[in-house]
């Protein structure tokens, strides 16, 4: 049995099937089953990579390895709770009167579909293709968004299509001079744009183009990134999707657009000296992290903030693997992982409060803890975990981060910290009074999906305090593939 | 100039009207024509990527030329004139100010990416290696026309002419990328463009207009 | 235990808290579950690590490494003597704080017993933690903990809006601060990137790279402690604690941060240089002053005292300062001098304003009201809390025979010999200084009599003041050991210091022991019996034999009688409640005297009023100075980055393709 | 610590308790003789004290047992601070128990009993008492201890007998700083003992008064504990500054002849200090509270210029 072949093919046998049978009883568990088994064929995936390691499959289509093995499964399990989280949501958006039948028929086809390009773009050994299943990744996304189809969400959608597909459009322009430059070593056998086969030629290749190349594909993956200033869509896709929608666009596609940097500043960094790319990376990632951290104080819409805070960690990563070497690539999938698994526990713990209060904008959210007292505290701790308050998970990688960057980069530590104090105080701020305090709110006529919330900050917690060896030597061991 | 084949002339003379192309499409006021300028400079993409083929007998780029003239030339054009008579949005005129600046800008940005492709294109052992920098002109022409259009159409099709530009660049540079590649661009630009085109009658229905300056509500300033 | 480890004791008592906090989590709502079980139990976990660290002292240090943590940096852990003077110090104030916590939690008030039983005794291990820990990782963690879960206790009553602020207000501070220690760490790693405290040991830094770890540790430490000028968040948060919650943080938790600092600047920076103490000196000096004089203006209980306590940590920067001096001029025996006052002013200011808080917390179940302009004559009805009260308001206003002389006695002796540095300037300035610690003493005994005086005496100020009662058994157990602890460390100070001078040994490399053995354990006499001496015994013997005596002579010679009557005041005829001092009248001289200290926001009724009134608010001038322009500053910055998202997607564009162009033009390989 | 010893220092507290209301009844006496009046004899203060141990206590209802106990308190106070204050000798068993610095802290918890106990009956007078008591005492002390510096610098000692043996029985010298601090310290002394011109101590029903206002609720025994107290504190208050400043003629010992040769002078000094006292307090005015700060101010700033004059002059060696 290939694990690989399941894993591509629940998320996608199953969004066409929801297509169809998008408005049966059982769709929504049809959902959840087939993340499920996505899950569960990724899990079983990387116990077969971290044994046995990097493999290949449909030829050398796809190439899968112990890097992309941790984004496959960080993705399939985020895409778990998602789905576990989204049945009663989307239960509820219905009873308010907010989403149609046919609506959520797209709402989970699309999930399923999008879940697969995201799948395809983590694992293929085709830089091309990645390009393909980013944008596709995009389309599928950008109807998600609309789903509501209120002036504001349409709105929130052109923005993101029009950007990220500009965004996108460079990044293929980074991509063909990439192979351009490939093509000069590999021949035109159509291998030139195979990673495996770029990453053992990639001291030859040609600095010039290859920086020319870095240059669109940064600022391309960038904007799906996110990173300032080409970040403007992402605060407003978030805030008017829906709410599982804005779980997976923070805490998953980010994370693909940045493994696809990644992947390609393993090429640039083996053919421009000098640490082009790196350099390059700091400066977005610490140019992000302070913009993001002074939007946040100003903002009104939770779900807005709670982009911003996207941005903002994203910033840091791109910080963290810009920096490079082992410690700092190791802290920064650390913290994309812990970041997806927060933010994800955030929104789903927004996702309800916003429910049940019926609003987004934080003035008018009070006394989460009184209406709920596991949304509140969810909440409550997923934004601390966020904000890097040990003993969270968010912490542990902030510490390695910033204990790099003291080491090799001592200019960055004040800005960094700086930022990350900004943050806090605007975050924190607007977080308590919207969970403590006195309220009159009514209880929701679905009981709220809460295992979700809790199994992330667990796993948080975890991490902040003890990180199990098999876990750090898989880490250790993608950390050194980016070199 | 001799020791450029003639193959090699007539792309350039092709890419030189590509280009010529993007001008007149950052210049163009009105909806309907601006889609022909964007077919003809499909056309002309398709029959540039042919003689590429011809010369160099990579026989996948005449698939590639097929395709863009399939999607490019005839496909997308069609659904947007579609649109744009089922939206009533024919007479829609840009409010464009200051042309000139425009296009001053535009020589300039010209100018940039020749600049910024030089380096490659030296290194480029290809006949069509000239046309790189006019693909990159091309890319950022279609990005500036994006930039000063305050209609939904004229955005997309700024968008999709950027994609043009790419494709020059790929064929010019490289000579066409894999075919799995290019066969999944495709599909995506397609998939895009009936996206969009749904999204057209949404936004009218929501805003009775596609003037994109009716979506500037969601900001923090 | 013989061959259980001290450390591994107080390890596990670490874990008895957690374990008693997860209990209380098991049963949210058992009201008398948790107060009458777990908090007791927490109490003998309290007493028990006490007793292990102080049986510890002395002894050479014992290390552990947990399995938990990061990958290359596991949980380092370390108990020295520097470690068991503050978990001993811990252990036994907390027996004292959880036996009245026993009797003072009840149902109805804000968050759930159980749920409130889990962050106190978090709080209370993740302290211990912070003592133990022995590399960075561990620190923080511990660190951080501690300041979590003392800010949902602060934000036990979070349907006010003013404990929201005051609680937001005190962990932001609490995190710039976290931030700054880290930095310091950061940089006594000194690019080895060893974040254990031995990795940083070994360094030897520049001066400029150990000053700025030192000044970094200062700010970071000192918005814990609350030292000037971040202070700000300690009068906000300690009030709105509830009241067993306010001791812990002021009585423990503020010496957890001059734990840090004293680790920081003598054990892990091991030369300092000569302005450190300086500096310390004199943020030490403003902080206590600026502590003192507000604490006498507040009108307010808790808020009186959470000031006091500023003027309490500031004293022991000052000692802090002191050593420092010493230490860098390489005068060993006075540096351990003021090491000295420093842990025991620690261990004394621990104990009696626990009981102090804890006193207000009783004063607050009676009365319900906090403000003690509505106070008064208490001592009729709550004559326990009273008298106790009373043993933690004379040791706080520094005067013998109790805790607090001790520490202010030594810190002057250490201030007696600083015009023996080697430096013109240092010897004339510093003891100058004195003077100032003098008349913050001094002052501390205005705000002392204020707080006793205004509260527990004179007449009710309210009627409802009549139907107060004492407080609980509990409660008064717990006021009691206290109580107690602040008698015996008044009393006893030569036992004590033989016992701690273990840590100033470690710190210093030399104690006060090896003079202090010769004259015998009633005799508190650093240098020698010449140079100076305190016998507080003696002090307690001749003035209780001549209260005992001269009341037996005059029972005997004379009588005893007492006649029962209207107060005389002069002849003055309405003696009304309201005839008395207000608690602002009382400090009516302190604001005039020193006037452009405050920020005062004041109303004078005058003739023509038809409701005539008067009122006088007194505000913070670092709010006005430093605060808030920092915050607008920050509203400033926003104010323009947020332009980046003007909703305009043309602009948009435009950034994107700006900078892809800016990029091609200008990144060069 | 030897039973001689103990017998000595018994007796020299008794000959305190004996001697103050004496000091008190010396010093009215020459007031009244400087004003012109007929002088209230000398023993006024003993009848005083048998008068009101007589008389029964008028307690107010407010009352509680912290005004009963104060008066005792104040009294074993300053009991405690006559047997450190070395009067008729250096060597006595209690001297040790406490140095100049702790001297302070008996009269500092004198004063907190006395002023808590002013406000118990919540009068309006009681708590005026007491907050103008605590000001005075606020304002004092840090000049005190700067007094106590300069001399503790000369002798390297805090410790009182130190002091008096190092000044009384080295060769002589002149401290200049000496005579800024001895200055110093007598301001101090007139505002600790609530004498003009800080406080009048003869006077009732002024609204500027400090020490009778807050023992106007006292009356029978306590009144007089406080009163037998309140001459205990200038006695003692007298005898620092003459062990201070004049120290000569305190002998080394224990030995009961040599306290008795020491009683005379002792007297004689204390004499002519009681009688400077009555000068000083004819001559001035009573003044201001809110004058109070200055006054002490200068007693703090002559107390620092000693300080400084030592350091700067007299240890150049």
């Amino acid at each position: 049995m290939d694990f690989f072949i399941l894993m591509l093919g629940f998320p996608l046998v199953s969004g066409l099937l929801l297509t169809v049978f998008g408005e049966r009883a059982w769709a929504p568990n049809l959902n959840i089953v087939a993340s499920l088994g996505t899950f569960l064929a990724s899990a079983l995936l990387t116990v077969e990579i971290v044994a046995y390691g990097p493999r290949f499959a449909f030829g050398e289509m796809f190439f899968i390895d112990s890097l992309n093995v941790f984004f496959v499964s960080l993705t399939a399990f985020v895409g778990l709770t998602t789905s576990i989280f989204s049945s009663p949501y989307m239960k509820n958006e219905q009873e308010h009167g907010r989403l149609s039948i046919p609506r959520l028929r797209l709402y989970k086809s699309m999930f399923q579909l999008f879940m697969f390009t995201m799948l395809s773009a983590l694992t293929t050994n085709n830089l091309g293709v990645l390009w393909v299943a980013m944008e596709a990744a995009t389309l599928t996304t950008v109807l998600l968004v609309s789903l509501y189809r209120t002036p504001a969400s349409l709105e929130a959608a052109w923005k993101y299509f029009i950007l990220c597909g500009v965004g996108i459009a460079q990044a293929l322009f980074g991509t063909i001079l990439l192979y351009f430059a490939a093509e000069r070593v590999l021949g035109e056998t159509g291998n030139a744009l195979l990673w495996t086969h770029l990453v053992e030629v990639k001291g030859q290749l040609e600095p010039t183009i290859m920086a020319l190349s870095f240059i669109f594909l940064l600022v391309g993956y960038g904007t799906k990134v996110g990173l300032a200033p080409l970040h403007n869509w992402l605060p407003d896709a978030h805030a008017e999707g829906p709410t599982p929608v804005s779980a997976v666009l923070s805490g998953l596609l980010l994370n693909v657009a940045l493994y696809a940097i990644l992947r390609c500043k393993v090429l640039a960094d083996g053919a421009i000296p000098g640490g082009f790319a790196g350099n390059l990376m700091m400066g977005f990632g610490l140019f992000t992290l302070v913009t993001a951290a002074f939007f946040l104080s100003r903002q009104k819409d939770i779900k807005r903030m709670f982009a911003y805070s996207s941005i903002e960690h994203m910033g840091i990563v791109t910080f963290a693997f810009g920096m490079g070497g082992a410690v700092a690539n190791f802290a920064g999938l650390l913290h994309m992982t812990m970041h997806s698994l927060t933010k994800s526990a955030i929104f789903f713990a927004v996702g309800h409060a916003t429910q049940k209060t019926g609003t987004q904008l934080m003035e008018d959210i009070r006394g989460l803890i009184k209406i709920n007292p596991v949304i509140g505290w969810g909440l409550m701790l997923g934004t601390l975990a966020i904000l890097g308050m040990p003993p969270f998970g968010v912490f542990a990688s902030e510490f390695m981060i910033l204990t790099h960057a003291m080491k090799y980069h001592p200019w960055a530590t004040p800005i960094l910290l700086t930022a990350l104090g900004v943050a806090f105080a605007a975050i924190f701020g607007k977080v308590q009074p919207m969970v403590f305090g006195e309220t009159h709110a009514k209880p929701l006529p679905h009981a709220p999906a809460i295992t979700p919330v809790f199994v992330h900050l667990s796993i948080v917690l975890m991490i902040g305090l003890y990180i199990p060896p098999y876990l750090t030597r898989w880490f250790h061991e993608a950390a050194r593939m980016l070199g | 100039m001799s020791a450029v084949p003639f193959s090699a002339q007539i792309i350039n003379l092709f890419a030189s009207v590509i280009l010529l192309l993007a001008f007149a499409m950052l210049g163009q006021r009105r909806v309907m024509p601006l889609i022909n300028l964007f077919a003809y400079q499909g056309l002309v993409l398709a029959m540039s990527t042919a003689v590429v083929a011809f010369t160099t007998h990579q026989h996948h780029l005449y698939w590639s030329a097929g395709l863009t003239l399939l999607l490019k030339a005839l496909l997308l054009p069609w659904i947007l004139h579609r649109l744009v008579r089922r939206l009533n949005v024919k007479w829609d005129v840009e409010s464009l100010i200051a042309i000139p600046t425009t296009m001053l800008v535009g020589v300039g940005l010209v100018i940039v990416a020749f600049n910024v492709a030089l380096p490659i294109s030296q290194l480029s052992n290809t006949i069509t290696r000239g046309t790189l920098g006019i693909a990159l002109a091309t890319v950022m022409l279609a990005f500036l026309m994006m930039i000063t259009r305050t209609k939904a159409i004229p955005q997309v099709v700024g968008f999709l002419a950027m994609e043009n530009g790419l494709f020059l660049a790929a064929t010019s540079a490289t000579y066409g990328m894999p075919m799995v590649v290019e066969l999944g661009i495709a599909l995506d630009v397609l998939v895009g463009a009936i996206i969009l085109g749904v999204f057209f009658f949404q936004i009218r229905e929501q805003f009775d207009s596609l003037d994109i300056r009716n979506m500037e509500k969601l900001k923090d300033s | 235990m013989s061959d259980l480890l001290s450390i591994d004791a107080l390890l596990i008592a670490a874990c008895a808290w957690f374990a008693i906090g997860l209990a209380g989590l098991l049963a949210p709502r058992e009201t008398h579950f948790v107060s009458k079980f777990l908090f007791p139990a927490g109490a003998l976990v309290g007493l028990l690590a006490g007793v292990v660290a102080l049986n510890f002292l002395g002894q050479a240090p014992q290390v552990a490494v947990l399995a938990i943590g990061l990958p290359d940096l596991p949980f380092h852990l370390r108990l020295d003597n520097l470690t068991a003077i503050f978990a001993m110090l811990i252990g036994f104030v907390s027996v004292g704080i959880s036996i009245f916590g026993a009797g003072y939690f009840r149902e109805g008030e804000g968050t759930a017993p159980g749920l409130l039983c889990l962050e106190y005794h978090l709080f209370l291990a993740s302290m211990l933690m912070v003592l133990l820990a022995d590399d960075a990782y561990a620190f923080m963690v511990a660190w951080e903990s501690m300041a979590l879960s003392s800010f949902f206790l602060v934000t036990t009553n979070h349907q006010h809006a003013e404990i929201r602020r005051a609680g937001f207000l005190y962990l932001l501070i609490a995190h710039v601060g976290a931030i700054a220690i880290l930095l310091s760490f950061g940089v006594m790693t000194g690019g080895a990137g060893d974040y254990r405290f031995d990795g940083m040991r070994a360094q030897q830094l520049s001066p400029f790279w150990s000053s700025a770890a030192y000044l970094l540790a200062l700010f970071g430490f000192g918005a814990k402690a609350g030292l000037l000028p971040v202070h700000v968040w300690l009068p906000e948060a300690h009030p709105a604690a509830p009241s067993p919650v306010s001791a812990m943080m002021s009585g423990v938790m503020l010496k957890t941060a001059i734990y840090g600092l004293l680790r920081v600047s003598f054990d892990l920076l091991h030369t300092p240089l000569w302005w450190w103490g300086v500096v310390a000196l004199a943020v030490g000096l403003a902080t206590a002053l600026f502590g003192v004089l507000y604490s006498t203006v507040q009108s307010d209980m808790k808020r009186l005292l959470a000031y006091s306590s500023i003027e309490n940590i500031g004293l022991i920067a000052v000692a802090i300062g002191l050593a420092l001096i010493f230490h860098a001029y390489r005068m060993e025996a006075l540096a351990a001098l003021a090491m000295t006052a420093v842990l025991y002013h620690c261990l004394a200011h621990a104990g009696f304003k626990s009981l102090l808080f804890l006193a207000t917390g009783s004063v607050l179940h009676a009365t319900k009201e906090r403000s003690l302009g509505k106070l008064g004559g208490l001592i009729h009805r709550m004559p326990w809390v009273a008298w106790l009260a009373l043993t933690g308001v004379i040791a706080g206003a520094g005067l013998p025979p109790l805790s607090g002389f001790v520490s202010e006695w030594l810190l002057l002796q250490g201030f007696l010999f600083s015009p023996g540095l080697p430096h013109p300037w240092l010897n004339m300035v510093v003891p100058v200084g004195a003077a100032l610690v003098v008349l913050v003493a001094a002052l501390a005994g205005f705000a002392m009599v204020k707080f006793f005086g205004i509260i527990f005496l004179g007449q009710m100020r309210e009627e409802n003041l009549k139907e107060a009662h004492d407080a609980g058994w509990w409660e008064r157990a717990g006021l009691a050991w206290l109580a107690l602890l602040t008698v015996l460390l008044g009393v006893l100070p030569t036992t004590v210091i033989l016992r701690i001078d273990a840590a100033t040994r470690q710190l210093l490399g030399t104690g006060l022991t090896d003079r202090m053995r010769e004259h015998g354990w009633w005799m508190l006499a650093p240098i020698s019996p010449e140079r100076a001496s305190y016998q507080p015994l003696v002090f307690l013997a001749v003035i209780a034999a001549s209260v005992l005596l001269g009341r037996w002579l005059v029972r005997h010679l004379y009588h005893g009688r007492v006649r029962r009557t209207q107060a005389w005041d002069c002849g003055y005829y309405f003696q009304g409640p309201r005839a008395q001092d207000t608690a602002e009248g009382f400090s009516q001289p302190i604001r005039r005297i020193f006037e452009p200290m405050f920020r005062m926001e004041r109303h004078f009724p005058t003739a023509r009023d038809e409701q005539p009134y008067y009122s006088v608010k007194v505000e913070d001038h670092f709010w006005h100075w430093l605060y808030l322009p920092v915050a607008k500053l920050a509203e400033r910055m926003s104010g323009l980055i947020i332009r980046l998202q003007g909703g305009r997607i043309a602009i948009y564009l435009l950034y994107s393709f700006l900078t892809l162009i800016v990029l091609l033009l200008v990144a060069r390989p | 610590m030897n039973i001689i010893g103990l017998l000595a220092q018994l007796f020299a507290i008794a000959l305190a308790l004996f001697l103050a209301p004496l000091l008190t009844g010396w010093v009215n006496q020459c007031r009244a003789w400087l004003q012109s009046r007929t002088a209230p004899p000398l023993l006024q203060p003993y009848y005083m004290l048998h008068k009101l141990f007589n008389k029964d206590v008028v307690l107010a209802h407010g009352a509680s047992s912290l005004f009963r106990f104060a008066p005792f308190i104040v009294f074993g106070c300053m009991v405690l601070a006559c047997a450190i204050v070395p009067t008729l000798s250096t060597d006595l068993p209690f001297a040790p128990a406490a140095d100049t610095i702790a001297l302070v802290g008996v009269f500092g918890l004198a004063r907190i009993f006395i002023a808590l106990a002013a406000m118990d009956v919540g009068t309006s007078f009681g708590s005026l008492g007491g907050r103008r008591e605590m000001l005075i005492g606020f304002l004092a002390e840090p000049a005190l201890l700067m007094v106590i510096f300069t001399t503790a610098l000369i002798s390297q000692s805090t410790s009182v007998a130190t002091i008096v043996e190092t000044l009384a029985q080295r060769e002589f010298a002149i401290y200049p700083s000496l005579a800024f601090a001895g200055v110093a310290f007598t301001f101090v002394s007139f505002a600790e003992n609530a004498r003009v011109p800080v406080d009048n101590p003869a006077t009732h029903l002024e609204l500027t008064m400090i020490h009778e206002a807050m023992i106007l609720e006292y009356s029978g025994r306590h009144l007089a504990l406080l009163e037998w107290a309140a001459s205990l504190k200038l006695y003692a208050y007298s005898c620092l500054g003459l062990a201070l400043f004049f120290p000569w003629g305190i002998p080394n010992g224990d030995s009961f002849p040599a306290l008795l040769a020491a009683i005379p002078l002792l007297v004689f000094k204390l004499a002519i200090g009681g009688s400077l006292l009555a000068i000083i307090e004819t001559v001035n005015a009573k003044m201001r509270i809110f004058r109070a700060p200055e006054y002490l101010g200068t007693a703090f700033l002559l107390a620092v210029l000693g300080l400084l004059v030592r350091l700067l002059l007299e240890t150049r060696v």
